[in-house]
């Protein structure tokens, strides 16, 4: 067909338009399939060539991440990261965006994220054993942020409680930017024996392809392509309503022990969850990875509802369903481990071979011989999506924006309230989940800079060894410099795994921005990229695998560049409780890096003075890996050791609120308070600048002497004493109220307990 | 004067509905393969203080908008009856 | 002599491994038995784990009951064997009618996950046989619906008959007379909100859940000396 | 010979309904003060095959008590209706 036939089609025919396919992604599409796309065939490419699934604006970005290393057996690409633990044991990893869903209906949105994330993992062979749900929502001032802060938590527990996987941490993130569009990422681990690893891939001519788990409703229906993949304009929470699904647990959880069991009897050949997109992804994907083609027969699928047409069957997003490729000698053993879960599972397709030139053609037939109702390559659905190399713009005002002046000039009358202020425990969030499941939570949320679990699971080997997450995000960081505060995000999170003992091993993050037609978007996620890629290369930690969701704008307004990281570690031998954030009375409490005065990106800047302005310090990724090496070091001689040395008491990061927030945090943990006297200046007591840990020890004089060896500047800064916390002649308050102010505050906003 | 309020809360058509699901499968298991379409909702009663039928009824809608129901997921139901006197 | 626990596992269990790994570090044989059996000989004692059964979309335990082991459970609660039900599990075992009362939403409407404090108020069981009266343990709570209530009647009945067996110390729930735990009149059938098998090691938090554990394996041990001995006389 | 069954499942008397409690302090906060004694129940709908309405009632009460409704804490209201034929 000639261009001239092509645009004369597209102006003719506005099919496309409503399924959110630009005119020359049509022409794409008949110009790939020489033809006129049927009505089904329209459908599978609006959905898998959205955003969402098909990375179109992200991709060409993504390919500058470092993702190799000797211990990563699967990178990304794949449904999730894999990376070797040793003892013949791999861990599975993966984090998941479901914000547009959780601004519509948090409860069923952010169940279906936890959902959809445990999928991704169980798919490679892998028993989830941990979730961690980072949260960004609007000020707890605003009634409607209260509402889907409440609605988010209630739904990450209601699904993850029932479905056996418990969530061990996370992150809340309170901020104006996301009060008419929260961000709801979760992050899922899993373990499993190496062999017990399989791929999202179809192949043998003639095997058979299972559905497995629920009936198709009418749920979700193009929601990767009209809900994931373009933002909200003012009030338009209702008309997007169809895409609403309710997730069940119960269902997922018989799910997740049936696949397993498949793949210990080793009765299937490739499996692959059902997300976005449906049974088109799930067909296509498979089909296109192992270079097979696939004919599947619409009607055999179970429907929940009658009068559904072969495109909303195609395209629906009904949750807790997998396909299952195997061959048909196992199909009886398959069946008869369903019936025992009571899984319903159904052979949908068969695997065909590939034509003459080499394609495999996902074929749609209404019947086992009836009409074929599509009939296209399935790699041009999964993998030949168009890819855009968007128009980029740095902002205008970025010089104005770095300034740190403003921020280093502001001054308070009361730095004891300021401090009050900014304390948030978030106890009532983790209070509502399973965070204990499989007795494997040595650190559990709360407990220290990171979640610390025992690395075992059912049906793994024991070890004595100790895995190790933390998921991190700063917007205020990346607002005003993308690149530097995606550093400083990596090595945070890097940091704060280092003092649970472990050594950093991998990965996986989630790309929240806003949207990528706006250049600076573009520019923003480049950036982010680039910066990501740098603190990993320096750091040593391979990318395992991402996310990207792009439109979180609302009424215009993009969200700030919001990159969440998960980084999980491992460490050799945990045979005590490590030391966390506590510490006990009489120690010396030391600074480890450099002191810095700049309180540019700060929180203090921003929620106590409304200052968004200004550059945090620049993190010297090099300094930083020592730094890492020599904490995780020193909380392994602790850890591993039958009797520990004593050395180090406490540990705790310094992060968001900075240094004044590390302490208050730790003399509440520990109920023992401090006397600072070494920070004399506010901007030393809020300064976020990264690459700093705090620790508390007995012998202060051998922990400043074997930091200076290693080159990372160490001073003392104060002692635990007392039932106040006092910092020079900048903070006097009382333990009691300290701790009120830290523990109350989300339930004071929600009006559980009466306000002062 | 005192009505008594029914508020019937039920999901919208379409959507799953996994405790009824639930039940239904648990009812074939008992012995009572004879029910079908199971769907569970939830009904709120209470008493409300108000100047006549037209404002408790206006009430009412509000209360359901606002707090009772979920409209992207649910639908309700409103009955008002006068409370006897008592 | 070693003892064969079996641990009943239901679609929607998850505690089972847990509980399966705790029973075996006390030296008795742990194995789970899946739900559509029909015969427990050959066990000496049962645990039902915490999880949700059936998705207990309807009510905690409402559907396990129905599930073909009850059945066999029953008889050998019925026969004085030892039965222990954890979270999940004293939810069915209300439901089945082994213990009185029932276990309603959390008064707070959120399901809790804390450690909290519990006080020994009764030796009348397997769980707290080998306990000192008052002794204290921290443990694990993790439940949406575990706030017990009864009718007075029997609320009389089991605070005069001993078979109150655990107490909160600080209430997370809002269960009648902070009742964490309780047994049957007979004492062999007993039934908690909070995990013992969750407090198992110091690294973990707390080994506090050892003494019960323990005692209810000693107990399924006495039980099986004093069957032999009947069946020798 | 198809019905419509609902069944009513409400808390009993005397025990506590904190579901009930929260919305009623809920609906204060909103700003109306005017609904008291709020109650929460369940209801589930299905339609159930049965050769006439004696046996069609028998059965539901049957699954009543026996699935239904937990009668420590639990009362039940039963209505049938003919299905409209279809
Ligand atoms: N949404 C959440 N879900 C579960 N745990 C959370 C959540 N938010 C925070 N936490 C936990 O609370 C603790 C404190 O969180 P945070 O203040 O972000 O720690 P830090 O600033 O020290 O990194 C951490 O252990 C974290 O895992
Ligand atoms: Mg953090």
């Amino acid at each position: 067909m000639s261009i001239t036939d092509i645009t004369e089609l597209i102006s003719k025919d506005a099919r496309h338009v409503p399924l959110g396919l630009l005119d020359k992604e049509y022409g794409s599409i008949i110009e790939v399939l020489g033809r006129v796309p049927t009505d089904v065939e329209l459908a599978m490419y609006s959905v898998m060539w959205s955003e969402h699934c098909s990375y179109k604006s992200s991709r060409i970005h993504l390919r500058r991440l470092p993702t190799k290393a000797d211990h990563v057996l699967v990178g990304p690409g794949e449904n999730a990261g894999v990376i070797d633990a040793g003892d013949g044991v791999a861990v599975a990893l993966r984090i998941e965006s479901h914000n547009h869903p959780s601004f519509i209906e948090p409860y069923q949105g952010a169940a279906t994220g936890v959902g959809g994330i445990l999928r991704d993992i169980f798919t490679m062979g892998a028993r989830p054993i941990a979730l961690m749900d980072p949260l960004f929502v609007g000020p707890l001032e605003d009634a409607q942020s209260r509402y889907l802060l409440d609605g988010i938590v209630r739904g990450v527990g209601g699904y993850g409680n029932s479905v056996g996987v418990p969530t061990v941490g996370g992150q809340i993130t309170f901020d104006r930017c996301y009060e008419r569009n929260p961000l709801v990422n979760v992050f899922c681990l899993g373990v499993l024996p190496i062999d017990r690893l399989v791929l999202g891939q179809a192949s043998g001519v003639g095997n058979l392809c299972v559905l497995l788990g629920s009936r198709t409703g009418r749920d979700g229906i193009g929601g990767v392509s009209v809900l994931a993949s373009a933002g909200f304009r003012e009030d338009e929470g209702g008309a997007k309503r169809p895409s609403v699904q309710v997730g069940d647990p119960y269902e997922e959880k018989r799910l997740i022990e049936a696949c397993l069991e498949l793949l210990d009897a080793k009765l299937v050949v490739g499996i692959q969850d059902l997300g976005g997109a449906g049974l088109a992804c799930a067909t296509s994907e498979t089909a296109a990875r192992g270079g097979v083609g696939m004919d599947v027969d619409v009607l055999a699928v179970p429907r929940r509802e009658p009068g559904m047409s072969a495109v909303e069957v195609m395209t629906s997003e009904s949750q807790e369903r997998m396909l299952a490729i195997i061959t048909p000698s196992s199909l009886d053993q398959v069946l008869e481990v369903c019936r025992r879960w009571e899984i319903e599972a159904t052979v949908i397709a068969t695997v065909t071979g590939a034509d003459e030139s080499g394609v495999g053609h996902l074929r749609i037939l209404d019947g086992p011989d009836g009409p074929v109702l599509a009939d296209v390559p399935a790699r041009s659905l999964a993998d030949e999506a168009p890819l855009y190399d968007r128009p980029m713009l740095e902002p205008a005002n970025l010089d104005e924006r770095r300034d740190t002046g403003p921020a280093n000039a502001l001054v308070s009358s009361d730095y004891s309230e300021d401090l009050k202020s900014m304390l948030v425990d978030p106890a009532w969030i983790y209070r509502q989940y399973d965070h204990q499941l499989f007795v494997n939570t040595i650190f559990g949320p709360g407990d220290a800079d990171a979640t610390l679990l025992r690395l075992a699971g059912p049906g793994i080997s024991h070890t004595r060894k100790g895995l190790a997450m933390s998921s991190d995000a700063n917007a205020a960081w990346c607002a005003v410099d993308p690149r530097r505060g995606t550093r400083a995000t990596v090595a945070e999170s890097a940091l704060n795994v280092s003092a649970t003992g472990a050594t950093p091993m991998a990965l996986v993050n989630c790309l929240n921005f806003g949207n990528p037609e706006h250049p600076q978007v573009m520019w923003e996620l480049s950036e982010t990229v680039d910066g990501m890629a740098e603190a990993c290369s320096a750091l040593s930690i391979p990318v395992v695998g991402g996310n990207v969701s792009l439109y979180n704008e609302s009424a215009g307004r993009d969200i700030d560049p919001t990159p969440t990281v998960a980084v999980v570690g491992l460490i050799d031998s945990v045979v005590r409780r490590p030391p966390s954030i506590g510490w006990i009375a009489r120690d010396r409490i030391i600074l480890l890096g450099e002191r810095s005065a700049n309180v540019g990106g700060s929180r203090w800047a921003r929620d106590v003075h409304g200052v968004r302005t200004g550059q945090i310090d620049e993190v010297d990724l090099a300094k930083h890996k020592v730094l890492c090496e020599f904490v995780a070091q020193l909380v392994r001689e602790e850890a591993g050791a039958e009797v520990a040395p004593g050395l180090v008491h406490g540990i705790h990061t310094v992060g968001d609120g900075g240094l004044g927030v590390a302490l208050a945090e730790m003399s509440v943990a520990s109920g023992v308070g401090c006397e600072i006297d070494e920070i004399v200046d506010h901007r030393e007591l809020f300064s976020e600048s990264v690459s700093r840990a705090v620790i508390a020890t007995g012998r202060a004089d051998e922990l400043i002497s074997r930091a200076r060896s290693m080159g990372i500047a160490a001073i003392a800064v104060g002692v635990a004493q007392g039932d106040r916390m006092r910092v020079s002649q900048l903070v006097d308050i009382g333990l009691d109220e300290l701790s009120s102010r830290f523990h109350d505050r989300i339930e004071r906003a929600l009006g559980e307990i009466a306000s002062h | 004067m005192n009505f008594d309020v029914s508020v019937l809360v039920r999901g919208v058509e379409g959507i799953a509905d996994p405790e009824g699901r639930t039940i239904e499968r648990a009812l074939g298991v008992l012995g009572f393969p004879g029910a079908s379409a199971v769907r569970v909702g939830k009904i709120i009663n209470f008493s409300l203080a108000a100047d006549d039928l037209a404002s408790a009824r206006s009430e009412v809608v509000e209360m359901c908008d606002r707090l009772l129901a979920n409209p992207v997921i649910e639908r309700y139901d409103i009955t008002i009856n006068t409370a006897p006197a008592s | 002599m070693s003892v064969n626990i079996a641990i009943i596992r239901f679609p929607g269990s998850n505690c089972e491994f847990d509980i399966e790994e705790a029973i075996g570090k006390l030296g008795a044989n742990a194995h789970i038995v899946w739900h559509q059996e029909h015969d427990l000989s050959g066990f000496d004692g049962v645990i039902i784990p915490g999880g949700f059964a059936h998705g207990d979309y309807l009510r905690c335990g409402a559907i396990a009951r129905f599930s073909p082991v009850m059945d066999a459970v029953t008889r050998l609660a019925r026969s004085g064997g030892p039965v222990l039900g954890i979270c999940n599990g004293f939810q069915v075992l209300t439901e089945a009618g082994l213990l009185p009362g029932a276990l309603m939403r959390n008064a707070g409407l959120r399901f809790v996950c804390e450690t909290v404090e519990v006080e020994v108020t009764s030796n009348h069981s397997p769980l707290t046989s080998q306990v000192a009266l008052g002794t204290r343990l921290r443990l694990p709570v993790n439940h949406g619906e575990g706030n017990f209530t009864c009718d007075e009647a029997t609320l009389a009945e089991i605070e005069s008959g001993g078979q109150v067996v655990l107490r909160y110390v600080d209430n997370p729930n809002g269960s009648l007379n902070d009742i964490a735990g309780i047994s049957n009149r007979e004492g062999n059938v007993v039934g908690l909100m909070p995990h013992p098998e969750r407090a198992f090691d110091l690294v973990v938090g707390s080994d506090d859940g050892v003494p019960l554990l323990a005692s209810f394996v000693r107990f399924v041990e006495e039980h099986v000396a004093s069957h032999v001995a009947v069946g020798r006389a």
